[in-house]
C-alpha cells in the first residue's frame, strides 16, 4: 500500500526550489508568485505552471520562430493553434493533419514509446472531427552496426505497427534513415491525416458557463509523470535513472474512444461544444488549454471524480499523469446523459468532472479542499516568450575543404551505396504495417508518395514525409527548401497537386547558439518554399534538446505534406512498367 | 542439464490492458467474484552448464538482456537440475 | 442476396467488408453489433477482420463469448454460408466452427504484402467462380496467420477436400501451406488472406470479388 | 479473498515459434548452451469465493472456457487464501 504522502508547504517550495527539478527557472518561479499571483503557489500549482510553461506545452522556445512559418493561401480552414491544421478539399470535405515527435520516450522504451506517440497523434486528428485514414513516419536511427541501434529499431517498427495496425488506420508511407548522429537519441516523428466532412470540425474550447466537463477513456495512472518537463530537457545518461514511469498504449481501447467520439461529433454536434485529447501535461494542460481557447471562461473540476488506477494519488499527479487514451469534453448542461449513455454503450469510463465557470479561475478541488485557484491566463497566455541569440555553426563558417571521392570502379561504388541501410529497401520495415485496412489504399509503401482515395469521390489525397538532416546541417536555410521540394516532387510525382505541410522540428538545445541560427534559418528556408509552392504550414511540432551528452543530432526538420488528386486517372507510381518504354530525365 | 522456471510480470505501476480485458471477459461470462487478473510470461528453459550457479548466472544475464524489459518488468526464476536421461 | 457483417469491439475490417459487398457485389449489407441475438433473415453471414477485444489473450479468444456466437453457431448450423477472413478466422476457430488455430508467424512479425495463393478446392460455395487450380493474389495483413492441426485433422482435412486456399510461396509457417479452410458441411470458412481489399483494380486487384461473386451464385441457383 | 497462479503452456507436440525464435536470439547472443525453450502465459488471478474449493472450481471452468486453448495448451493453477488485510 501507498503511504499518503505529505507534500512540501508554499514556503518551502520558494526555499528549496524543487520547481527546478521540474524544469521552472528561478525567473520565471518569481514571475508567477510575485507578478501573476502575488502569493507563493502551493505544491500543486508549482507543478502545473512547470508543466503548462514547459516548452513542450508553451513553445516558450520557439514560438518567436515558429511564427515566420507561411500558412495562409486559400485553402485554410484551421491552421496551427488546435489539435491539427484542416484544409478545405473541396465538396465540403476536408483534410485534417499532423505531426508528432516522440523520440525521448522511444529511446526509454521503444516499443511503448513509439506506440504511444501513435496514439497520440491519432488523437489529435480525431478530437478535430477526423476519421484518421492513413499514418506515416519518419524515423532516424544511429548505424545498423551498433546491436543497441539495431533494437531501438526493431522495436520502434514493432510498436508503430502494434498500434496503428489494431486500430485499424493504415500505416501507408514513411521514411527512415541511419547516421551515427542519431545514436543516443533517434527520431520517432508519426504524421496522421484524417478526412471530415467541413460541417463536422470540432475545436478544443470549454464554453458558456454551466456546461459540463466530461473525462472520458483510460483510468488516470501515475504514469508518464513530468512526460511534458522530461520531453523538455536534455536527455543524459545520468538522468535515466529518475525517469518516470513509462505509458503504455491500449490500441483497442483507443479504437472504442474514436468511434465513440467521431459517433457523438456526427450525431450530437449541437450539444458537444468542445473536445480534445489529452496529450502532454495531460488533464492540466487539455483543460487550461480549453479554458484558454473560451476567451474569459473559467473552469472547476473535482479530482475526486476523476477515474483512477492507483489509490492516493495526489493532486500533481492527477493533472500531470499522461496516460493515454484519454479525453475531455466540453457538454452542454443537461444532456450529459446523452453522451454518458453513448459511451457505455461502448464500455468506456466517462464522468462529468467539473463545469465551466464565468470567473476566468482554474480551480481544483480535491478531497473537499481548493488545491489550485489560478487565471487560467497564467497557465496558458503570460508564458515568457524567448528569443535566444543565434550564431553561424563554425562548420559553416569555415567548411571543410572539398572532399571529392576517389571512384576508380564505378559499379562496386553503386553496388556499395545500394548496399547502405539509408538506401536499401525498406520492405522489411513497412511489410509490418498494416498499409490497406480501410480498403482506400491505392499506392502503398514503396512508391514515392503514399496515395488514398477519397471513397465515393474521383478524388485521392497523397502523402509523404522527408527530411534530409545532413543538408540542414550543411545549409539549414537551402536545406529547409530542399526538404519541401523534395516532399512536393514526391507528391506531384504521384499526381497530386501540393496543398499543405505539417512539419516536426527536430533540434538541438536552443540555449545553443549555433543549434538556434538552424532552426531559425531552416524554418525561414521552409516558409519561403512553401509559398512558392502554395503549401501553408497547418500544424507541426517541436522538438527540442534533442542531444545526449551534450551532442546534438544534426537538425532534422521533418516534413509532412499532402496533395490533392483531382481525379483518379492522374495517380501514378514510380515503378517502369515496360521494355522499351522511354525514359527522360527533366529538370537540371 | 538443468531446468529454468522464469515468471516475468509487469510492474504493478505499469497499465496492463490485456489483464484489464481478460478480467472484464471473465465478468461478462459471470465470473463476478474475480477482482483483479494480471497476465505475465513463464518461460522454461533447458540449458547445459557446468553447475547450478553457472546455470543461474546465464539465466540471470538472460532474463536482463532478453526475456525481461527492466522499464516495465520484474522477473524471478527457479533453477533446478535435471535428471540425468 | 443480403449479408450479415458482424462487427465486434476491436474488429476494424467491417467497413472495408461491407462496401465490398454494397459497391463491389452491389448486394445487401448490413454491419450487426456483437450485441445483437438474432441473424434471421440474412443469407450469409461474414465475420471481419480486426482484432476483436484488442486480440488480448489469444487472437479471438475473448470475441467467442460475444452475445452473438449463439446466434452465429445457429446460423452456420443451417448451413448457410459463414465466412470469416483474418481476425474472424481466428474467431471461427477458437469457437469451435473450424478445427485448428492460429499460431504467431513464424518469423514473429507482421505481415502485410499482396500473397499469390491457389485455389484448392474450387468446388465450393465460396470458390465456384473461380476455375479449377487457379492462382489468385489477394492482401495478408497478420501476425497470427500460422495455421495449426494436429495429424489427424489435417488427413481428415484433406480427405474432405476442405482445404480450400494454400499459399504458393508460404509466408507464415502455416501446416501444409493452408490460407483458408471450411468445415466439414462445406457451409463455414476461414481464410487468413482479405479478399474484401481486392474487389476493384484501382486497389490492385479485383480476384476476391470472385469469392463473393461464388456466394452470390450459389445462392441464386437455391432459390 | 483467494490468490490463483495459473500457467498456460503448450502442449508438448505443438511447435512454439516464439519459444523457437527466443532460442535463437539465446543462440545468437552466444548462450549456446541453452538447449530448449517454451513460452508461456502466466496469471494470477484475485477472486472471492465462499471456500478454497468453490474458487478451484471456478478457476478450474475459468481456464477451460477462456485461457487455455484445448487444441494447443494445457494448464496448471494453484489455488491459495490471501490473509484478510
Ligand atoms: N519507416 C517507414 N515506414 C513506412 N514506409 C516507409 C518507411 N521508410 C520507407 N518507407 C517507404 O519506402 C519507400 C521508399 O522510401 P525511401 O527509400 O525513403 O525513398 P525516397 O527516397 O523515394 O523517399 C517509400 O514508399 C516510403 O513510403
Amino acid at each position: 500500500m501507498q503511504e499518503l504522502r505529505t507534500e512540501p508547504t508554499p514556503e518551502q517550495i520558494r526555499d528549496q526550489k524543487p520547481y527546478k527539478d521540474w524544469g521552472l527557472s528561478e525567473d520565471e518561479y518569481n514571475l508567477i508568485s510575485t507578478k501573476l499571483l502575488h502569493r507563493l503557489p502551493n505544491y500543486t500549482e508549482a507543478g502545473l505552471f512547470a508543466a503548462m510553461w514547459s516548452e513542450h506545452c508553451s513553445y516558450k522556445n520557439s514560438k518567436h520562430v515558429l511564427r515566420k512559418f507561411w500558412n495562409k493561401g486559400s485553402r485554410v480552414i484551421m491552421g496551427p493553434g488546435e489539435g491539427a491544421g484542416v484544409l478545405d478539399i473541396g465538396d465540403d470535405q476536408a483534410v485534417v493533419f499532423k505531426a508528432e515527435s516522440h523520440n525521448h520516450p522511444s529511446f526509454v522504451e521503444p516499443y511503448e514509446g513509439a506506440a504511444t506517440g501513435v496514439g497520440g497523434i491519432i488523437r489529435d486528428i480525431f478530437s478535430m472531427g477526423a476519421k484518421p485514414i492513413a499514418s506515416l513516419d519518419s524515423l532516424r536511427f544511429g548505424e545498423l552496426s551498433d546491436p543497441k541501434n539495431r533494437y531501438l529499431v526493431d522495436e520502434v517498427v514493432r510498436g508503430i505497427a502494434a498500434y496503428g495496425n489494431c486500430i485499424g488506420i493504415p500505416t501507408v508511407g514513411g521514411e527512415i534513415g541511419f547516421d551515427s548522429v542519431y545514436h543516443g537519441n533517434p527520431l520517432v516523428n508519426v504524421m496522421c491525416v484524417g478526412l471530415m466532412n467541413q460541417e463536422d470540425l470540432k475545436k478544443g474550447r470549454a464554453t458558456g458557463t454551466g456546461n459540463s466537463i466530461i473525462y472520458v477513456g483510460a483510468k488516470t495512472g501515475r504514469d508518464g509523470i513530468n512526460g511534458a518537463t522530461f520531453a523538455s530537457n536534455e536527455f543524459s545518461e545520468e538522468k535515466e535513472a529518475d525517469r518516470s514511469a513509462v505509458q503504455v498504449g491500449d490500441p483497442f481501447m483507443e479504437k472504442l474512444l474514436t468511434d465513440a467520439c467521431l459517433e457523438i461529433i456526427h450525431d450530437h454536434s449541437d450539444i458537444l461544444m468542445g473536445i480534445q485529447d489529452m496529450g502532454a501535461a495531460g488533464l492540466v494542460s487539455s483543460s487550461a488549454e480549453m479554458a484558454s481557447k473560451a476567451n474569459d471562461s473559467g473552469l472547476t473540476m473535482n479530482l475526486d471524480l476523476v477515474p483512477q488506477r492507483k489509490p492516493h494519488m495526489n493532486g500533481y499527479e492527477i493533472m500531470l499523469s499522461e496516460s493515454q487514451e484519454r479525453m475531455l469534453l466540453c457538454v452542454k448542461k443537461g444532456e450529459e446523459q446523452t453522451v454518458l449513455d453513448i459511451f457505455a454503450r461502448y464500455e468506456l469510463d466517462a464522468v462529468v468532472v467539473g463545469h465551466v465557470t464565468d470567473d476566468g479561475m482554474y480551480k481544483l478541488t480535491q478531497h473537499g479542499e481548493v488545491v489550485t485557484n489560478v487565471p487560467v491566463s497564467t497557465l496558458v497566455d503570460d508564458v515568457p516568450e524567448y528569443v535566444h541569440e543565434g550564431r553561424k555553426p563554425q562548420h559553416i563558417v569555415s567548411p571543410a575543404k572539398n572532399d571529392r571521392p576517389d571512384i576508380p570502379d564505378a559499379t562496386a561504388t553503386l553496388k556499395a551505396l545500394l548496399q547502405q541501410p539509408t538506401i536499401a529497401s525498406k520492405k522489411p520495415v513497412f511489410r509490418q504495417y498494416d498499409a490497406q485496412v480501410q480498403a482506400n489504399t491505392v499506392v502503398t509503401p514503396g512508391s514515392d508518395a503514399a496515395v488514398v482515395r477519397v471513397r465515393h469521390t474521383n478524388k485521392a489525397l497523397a502523402m509523404t514525409t522527408d527530411c534530409n538532416g545532413r543538408y540542414i546541417y550543411l545549409d539549414p536555410y537551402q536545406g529547409g527548401e530542399i526538404a519541401v521540394s523534395e516532399a512536393a516532387r514526391n507528391i506531384v510525382a504521384a499526381g497530386g497537386t501540393p496543398i499543405g505541410i505539417t512539419d516536426c522540428l527536430n533540434f538541438g538545445s536552443p540555449d545553443d547558439p549555433e543549434s538556434y541560427w538552424s532552426l531559425d534559418q531552416s524554418v525561414q528556408g521552409i516558409a519561403k518554399a512553401c509559398e512558392l509552392f502554395d503549401t501553408p504550414v497547418i500544424s507541426g511540432n517541436v522538438s527540442m534538446y534533442n542531444e545526449t551528452d551534450g551532442k546534438a543530432i544534426y537538425p532534422t526538420p521533418m516534413i509532412g505534406m499532402v496533395g490533392l488528386i483531382e481525379d483518379l486517372k492522374y495517380i501514378t507510381t514510380q515503378d517502369f512498367k515496360q521494355a522499351g518504354d522511354a525514359v527522360y530525365l527533366i529538370g537540371d | 542439464m538443468f531446468l529454468a522456471q522464469i515468471h516475468v510480470t509487469y510492474k504493478p505501476s505499469i497499465l496492463d490492458p490485456q489483464g484489464v480485458a481478460i478480467k472484464n471477459a471473465m465478468h461478462r461470462l459471470s465470473f463476478n467474484g474475480v477482482d483483479a487478473v494480471t497476465q505475465g510470461k513463464y518461460f522454461e528453459v533447458t540449458l547445459n552448464a557446468d553447475s547450478k550457479d553457472a546455470a543461474e548466472e546465464q539465466i540471470d544475464t538472460i532474463c536482463d538482456t532478453l526475456l525481461a524489459n527492466p522499464n516495465m518488468e520484474t522477473y524471478r526464476y527457479d533453477v533446478k537440475e535435471l535428471a540425468n536421461q | 442476396m443480403k449479408f450479415a457483417v458482424i462487427s465486434f469491439p476491436g474488429s476494424n475490417c467491417d467497413e472495408d467488408l461491407y462496401y465490398a459487398i454494397v459497391d463491389g457485389l452491389k448486394e445487401e449489407a448490413e454491419i450487426i453489433p456483437h450485441t445483437s441475438t438474432r441473424l434471421d433473415g440474412f443469407d450469409a453471414v461474414l465475420v471481419p477482420g480486426g482484432f476483436s477485444y484488442g486480440d488480448y489473450l489469444r487472437t479471438g479468444a475473448i470475441a467467442k463469448f460475444a452475445p452473438v456466437m449463439p446466434a452465429l453457431k445457429a446460423f452456420a448450423a443451417t448451413g448457410k454460408p459463414v465466412l470469416g477472413i483474418c481476425n474472424g478466422f481466428q474467431i471461427l476457430t477458437e469457437a469451435g466452427l473450424l478445427p485448428g488455430s492460429l499460431q504467431h508467424n513464424t518469423n514473429m512479425q507482421f505481415i502485410c504484402e499482396p500473397e499469390p495463393l491457389r485455389v484448392a478446392n474450387h468446388n465450393t460455395m465460396f470458390t465456384n467462380d473461380f476455375a479449377a487450380d487457379a492462382h489468385i493474389t489477394l492482401p495478408i495483413a497478420h501476425g497470427e496467420g500460422n495455421y495449426y492441426c494436429d495429424a489427424d485433422t489435417l488427413a481428415s482435412l484433406k480427405a474432405n477436400n476442405q482445404i480450400v486456399f494454400t499459399y504458393s510461396d508460404n509466408p507464415n509457417g502455416s501446416v501444409d501451406d493452408i490460407a483458408g479452410i471450411m468445415n466439414e458441411q462445406g457451409n463455414v470458412l476461414g481464410m487468413m488472406p482479405h479478399p474484401e481489399r481486392a474487389v476493384e483494380s484501382l486497389l490492385g486487384s479485383s480476384d476476391g470479388l470472385g469469392v463473393f461473386r461464388s456466394l452470390l451464385a450459389t445462392f441464386t441457383r437455391t432459390v
